[in-house]
């Protein structure tokens, strides 16, 4: 299959690197305690288990304190606008869909003010993973309310509280038709990343809604509120990944809040229908002289 | 009566076909190496309005269509109201007495002459579908300049074939009727074109020529959303996979344009086209292309604007938006070309700029240079070549520890497409150092902003002056851009026929403004007038923030429809 | 309530207005069978039915074909940018809440370029109806690919079939949180009325997703497709309006295709929350002479 | 030493409450009668960044912070190894040495004092939490210049009121330990401000002033994105109730342009804000606004662009952007205040000029004048006065049949409130006649053109041309606009002390521009230099553009910070 992403050409045998190598000389500059670092964390090891070098891997990152993790990760970088990484995303996958492409955004970024983006990657189903790095705030523009917010949260923004019913990233998605949906808790960085490496694996769009504490401007979405409230899909027995009516109502679920897999199903890529794509990457072409007679033609 | 030149329109309803049938018609001249220019007329509604289709035919060499017709097709009432001013002394209007009470009508005109056709009648007679008349119409046209008949059908044929032999046959089978409807008629020749050399010419339009230039140039990600120049997304989608490009119809502009910068990114050569609303929201993404130095080719059509405005109509009002948009200061090149011809070399030239200046680059059409069809001998896709500037595509390129933002002495860093081993980098939406970190010191932020636009120096030196037509020492300079240029070299040829009075001044390239060159060639003894198809007069505008000259004289028009060579002669003969 | 929409001054005692009273001296211009005709009439119809003066309504219209509407139905008219209705709806029915609102546009309009807005609003709940026209393709720009096209469908711009899965409009105002989610079918007006009816008089955000045969460019999705598809949800007697499970399962139904109301339930009203227009309306403030002493000592 | 100014530095890592910390201090001196104008720098990261707060204090009337130092507080090593050079000939430097080794900085300066103050030592005494030593270093502060304790504790309880007394009085205290350490330590005052009237001065940014004048001139909804300038949402969101406003924060830029739009149609004066990013995705929504002629005032707070830029940083890099934005042609006003008392009233005045020209009004911020203090004596709000224009709110207002885009002399139709009886219309994006029906014709479209663009008469003869500061005979003019007005003001004042060298054309309104009334200002033998906090010196080329007047001389700064009086000197000594 050409629309495979790159399987690295490092294996166990070949592959020393380790979480700390996809560091880069930059140290983060997240608050301390901030739910950005089990993400990070979580991601540098999922590289490591899937033998990823850096330069394998473009990650396009949205405008954020999320966001701000391009200086912190070492693969190709492209750190978009506010908003508008899954295009960025999108157009680089196309033009070159043998890189791992991944994306890391905030919600403010992906269902806020980008969400017409998400809605239509989704049903797309283009071979990127997409973290959505979850915090129920705006964090870099020093807190206010974001779409995922929940109803009465009180904000500089909205001091009397929220008055909308929040957007369900998780939901939207399987509305959407994303083909791999999970969720994940950035203060369990060893299911976060297991969440993440078949995220990766997975052959489709995959979309991971990250639940990640702000400890500066989110005092109510804390490590000790998730930590109360989760529970993991994967351990109830009975759950059926391909079912996408049981995903939708797990994932309204809000008393107690499921981790892992909701749903995954395999369906044609879109990848799959671009004949043009099938032999090698648009990048690979030579454009020196190609020869457009026969189109000059179709002109008489 | 022979004639060089022959202008014919036809006008009727939306939604019956005008649009191919005029097509069609400026086929069969272009095919046999008549200078052909066209131009469409059309409403933004799907049905219910007027459209009309306006040819120019010449056995010379000409720049546009022009005022007065010779042969005007109604294929309804309206179009008589509308139009028949415009017939030339001596002209024809063919015409339908069952569509129309033509008694009126022929009181206002005594000097033209009416020809009735019964399209309906034959037609039903035929048992033909009614839009059908619209090949009668051709048929009798062909013979009212008694052209050949067969290269009507041919046309017919190739453009129909794809439908059926029955359809076909019922087409060609009507023009026939037309054709002997007026042989039978009429005993005359009423016009007769002159002969010339049979050398088949292509018809294209700006959309045309640009699509076909991005494609030799090795454009390999269109992305759009449906807007004028929407055919530029027809045509790459109809070609995709031949030329292994990937043609998206994305979302909303948003995506367009950030979905063609991460392919650019990654090292195919990306281009998007839109018209003022589309380009407005880009806005924000080309200022992401500014600053993360990614390469880009944005194709702007103007159209009578502000907000959705007048669709299908035309305009050049958007040059000063071009030429500032979005937030921040940053180079980039904009571009305007003057007929279909420009429209094709002057892309391929667009996209080595952004790729050796990294940097955004923007063409500048309007609807009527991007939906008329200009005939050309074919274009010579060869003087097109393929220059991608400091791009390291390998991993072996790469010298050393890389940094993509190095503050080389030209400003253009190495670029790499990304993915290769040894380059890995942030391309980065915030300021940022030589190696992409996000860096807010003043230091480093004098140093960026320095780098990014020292690129101007070789840029300014590369970009042509603009193009000057006519005689040098004449005594009007007509200053003028975009697609302005055909009706502009009309009047001038026109006008100097008994003297030397006019030359014009033409600006392809808008900016950078290389104000020396253009003071260089301002002569403040002639009387100098700008030619601008908007109510602002932005070329005089940005001349004079240029240059300080400023040009009094103007010809401007804003009513949604380009120039015609009469309307700019009389323009310039009210000069003083 | 202050939320309620102005119930008009009139009844049925003095009110003498015809469907033909909102035409207004244009006639329309669309194809000669467009679904956008019945669409038309069955709005007409409505407006008479709840005795609503012209001028007591306000639509705002995007950019398409049904957005030409505008030129057509007497009532105060907004022809917004194309994707922009329903901000421009919100802002009108947050300073004037006493207007009906109401909002028409096409598939494109509406969950192309506009679904950000469309996601958002359903969330927000204020007290507006918005008709989307679907045609399932790009009308007025001569017959594209849209969202809500059919995989496989073969446009000018996907010559070789669309390769996205559709975007759902019922199931995404569910997803999103819309009150009043229903379906109508232009080929029968008068179940769209009622429809329309309910919809108007729904204290919510109110979502109508209407089958709008394009008789120009679309043959796929035609009256006699829709005919043979479609069914009521009203004739079945089980079905509950109040089960949001239930609807998000009716709404992903492909083989037949449910019309009438999926879903409608009361949650608070936007506007519920907004302390500020609970005695009257915004634009009925005077504001000539604001003393603004109070906030300037808070400056020192 | 008696002292009349008095610039005091604190500088810490981003997260240790810097912002507020310096703003105490500044509010105890304009409390006191003294002017105060701060400026405060950090950086777009929640932590881990550099802060610093500079407050300049005068018992004079002044314009801008300055560069010489004569306190810093230096709450880590960082801060004095950044800053140590800006503290003037025997300034001081506080700090601790448990920060910090002092001995190498020492070394470098031997002209300035160092004084110790254990700040975390004294924190943790009192069994305080860390944050605290910004109220030592403020009791520290204030006891070098033997200024009153009492003052500072009461704004110290004023602002930590509601969090209740153990925390006020935490603060307290260690303020007072500052206090005590310092006379303990030093047994003279080292500075001393000489005595104001003791008028007790508001403390406004530019954000402030834009709000305040916003609420008095009856904006009654405000709509926005999170962005640069947020204080003005926040600002509207804590008192919406109270003042009958909706504030609403909007999915993204494209919903709150058109949400404002929509409260504008049907009556309300609307407001929206944002910087660069922003500005640029609601270009579109503008072009809306102008063809619709819906009032609407959008502020636009610049920001080092393009892209993400520096978004915690200032510059003047949009101002053509502004001018020229969004498609087609249209009609608009771009108002650059000079500072915060500008900011107030040409709030105001910015509502009624779109009210009664029915067209946007941008008004032009930069990071710098958003979010500096300076103290003013309490604005006359009675000034902002309001005019509504044409606008009929009642029914019975209407005379006749109404149309919406009547073709009016003055080419301003007059407008309703929609929603009353009798004024049903369509206010239509695409091009529309007198009613607001779409209308495509040549004839209507140069009509409308003609009457949206027809209002610039009377608007142009309303707009007041720019400010002249200092004498009218200088040798020297500088020409400017927007935030720059403080720092040139300063530099003048110094430079004019011995001589009449300099004056001040200082634009607030840059568009449209008068051209007549400039050319009438523009003395040719004067030497003319344009100052800007930008690369491509945007105001000369405004100028320029309109006047042909070509200045050649030009102090730029572009490296994301405003200009300090000290550099405008230095360039201007440089001129020849
Ligand atoms: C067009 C645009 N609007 C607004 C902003 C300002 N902005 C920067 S980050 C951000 C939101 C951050 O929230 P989120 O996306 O949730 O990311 P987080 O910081 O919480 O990780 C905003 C509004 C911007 N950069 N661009
Ligand atoms: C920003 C912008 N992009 C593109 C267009 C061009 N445009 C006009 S209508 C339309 C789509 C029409 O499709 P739809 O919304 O489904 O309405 P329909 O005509 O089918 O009723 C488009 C893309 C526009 N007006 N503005
Ligand atoms: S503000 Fe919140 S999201 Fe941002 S770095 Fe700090 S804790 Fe993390
Ligand atoms: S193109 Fe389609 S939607 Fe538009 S008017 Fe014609 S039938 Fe209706
Ligand atoms: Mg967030
Ligand atoms: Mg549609």
């Amino acid at each position: 299959m050409v629309m495979d992403k790159t399987k690295s050409k490092y294996s166990k045998e070949n592959y020393n690197l380790k979480p700390g190598d996809f560091n880069t000389e930059r140290k983060p500059t997240w608050c301390s305690g901030c739910g950005n670092y089990g993400i990070w964390n979580s991601l540098k090891k999922t590289f490591v288990k899937l033998y990823l070098m850096p330069h394998e891997i473009l990650i396009v990152y949205g405008i954020g304190c999320s966001g701000n993790g391009a200086n912190f990760i070492k693969t190709y970088a492209f750190h978009a606008l506010h908003g508008r990484a899954l295009p960025v995303a999108t157009g680089a996958k196309l033009a070159n869909h043998k890189l791992n492409v991944m994306i890391i955004g905030g919600d403010g970024d992906g269902v806020g003010i980008g969400g017409n983006h998400f809605m239509h990657t989704c049903r797309r189903n283009i071979n990127m993973t997409y973290l959505l790095h979850n915090n129920k705030v705006y964090g870099l523009t020093t807190g206010q309310t974001a779409p995922t917010s929940d109803k009465g949260f009180k904000t500089k923004s909205t001091p009397s509280g929220v008055l909308e019913k929040p957007v369900n990233p998780v939901l939207l998605a399987l509305a959407s038709g994303a083909t791999y949906v999970a969720r994940g808790f950035s203060g369990d960085t060893s299911h976060l990343s297991e969440v993440i490496r078949k995220a990766i694996k997975h052959k489709g769009f995959s979309f991971i809604d990250v639940l990640q504490p702000c400890v500066t401007f989110n005092k109510q979405n804390t490590y000790d509120f998730y930590r109360e409230k989760i529970y993991k899909l994967d351990e109830i027995k009975s759950y059926d990944k391909s079912d996408l009516n049981e995903a939708i109502k797990r994932s309204m679920e809000e008393e107690k809040i499921p981790i892992g897999i909701f749903y995954q199903v395999e369906r044609p890529l879109y990848e799959d229908g671009l004949k043009q794509i099938e032999r090698k990457p648009l990048v690979d072409h030579i454009i020196t002289d190609i020869d457009i007679n026969r189109l000059l033609n179709n002109y008489y | 009566m022979k004639v060089s030149n022959l202008t014919w329109k036809i006008g009727g309803e939306a939604g019956f076909g005008i649009l191919s049938t005029g097509k069609i018609f400026s086929k069969i001249f272009a095919k046999k190496g008549y200078s052909v220019i066209d131009n469409n007329e059309y409403s933004s509604l799907i049905r219910g309005g007027h459209n009309t289709y306006t040819i120019r035919i010449s056995s010379n060499e000409i720049f546009s269509t022009n005022k007065d017709i010779n042969i005007l097709v109604a294929l309804n009432e309206e179009t008589i109201r509308l139009h028949q001013e415009e017939v030339t002394y001596g002209g024809y209007i063919v015409y339908d007495e069952n569509d129309c009470n033509i008694g009126d009508f022929k009181k206002a005109r005594k000097d033209i002459n009416y020809v009735m056709v019964p399209f309906s009648k034959i037609i039903s007679e035929l048992g033909a579908p009614k839009v059908m008349v619209n090949n009668v119409s051709l048929g009798a046209s062909v013979a009212l300049i008694n052209y050949d008949l067969e290269i009507l059908k041919n046309v017919i044929k190739d453009i129909f074939g794809r439908k059926g032999s029955e359809i076909v046959n019922l087409n060609i089978k009507s023009s026939e009727l037309g054709y002997k409807y007026i042989k039978k008629k009429l005993k005359i020749n009423v016009y007769e074109l002159e002969i010339v050399k049979p050398v088949s010419k292509m018809l294209v339009t700006g959309n045309d020529a640009v699509f076909l230039g991005a494609v030799r140039a090795g454009c390999k990600f269109y992305a759009a959303y449906p807007m004028t120049p929407s055919s530029i997304l027809h045509l790459f989608a109809s070609i995709e996979d031949d030329y292994n490009i990937v043609t998206k119809h994305a979302e909303d502009e948003m995506a367009v344009i950030n979905m063609a910068i991460g392919a650019s990114f990654v090292g195919a050569r990306a281009m998007v086209a839109t018209s003022g609303g589309g380009f407005s929201l880009m806005n924000e993404g080309i200022s992401s292309a500014a600053m993360t130095e990614t390469p880009i080719v944005i194709v702007l059509c103007q159209r009578p604007a502000p907000a959705t405005g007048l669709p299908t109509w035309t305009e050049q009002g958007d040059m000063l938006f071009a030429v500032h948009s979005s937030h921040g200061e940053f180079l980039r090149v904009v571009i305007a070309p003057g007929d279909p011809e420009e429209c094709f070399y002057l892309t391929g030239e667009a996209f080595n700029l952004a790729d050796k200046y990294q940097i955004p680059v923007i063409i500048m059409l309007d609807k009527y240079l991007s939906e008329s069809h200009f005939s050309y001998e074919k274009f010579d896709f060869k003087n097109i070549t393929v220059d991608r500037g400091k791009l390291l595509s390998k991993s072996k390129d790469i010298d050393g520890e890389y940094r993509r933002y190095f503050n080389t002495d030209d400003g253009i860093s190495p670029r790499v497409v990304a993915g290769i081993k040894g380059g890995i980098h942030i391309a980065n939406s915030d300021e940022h150092d030589e190696d992409g970190y996000s860096e807010e010191s003043a230091h480093n932020r004098k140093i960026m902003v320095d780098k990014r636009f020292r690129k101007i120096k070789k840029l300014i030196e590369e970009i042509p002056p603009p193009k000057i037509y006519g005689p040098i020492d004449a005594e009007i300079t007509v200053w003028s851009w975009g697609s302005c240029k055909g009706p502009i070299l009309e009047a001038m040829n026109i006008l100097n026929q008994k003297e030397k009075k006019v030359n014009l001044i033409h600006f392809t390239y808008l900016y950078p403004f290389d104000s020396e060159s253009i003071e260089g060639i301002i002569e403040e003894s002639n009387k100098n007038v700008v030619v601008e198809n908007n109510k602002t007069s932005q070329l005089a505008k940005i001349i004079m923030m240029n240059t300080g000259y400023k040009i009094k004289n103007k010809i401007l028009k804003y009513s949604g429809r380009q120039f015609l060579p009469e309307e700019i002669i009389s323009g310039i003969e009210k000069i003083e």
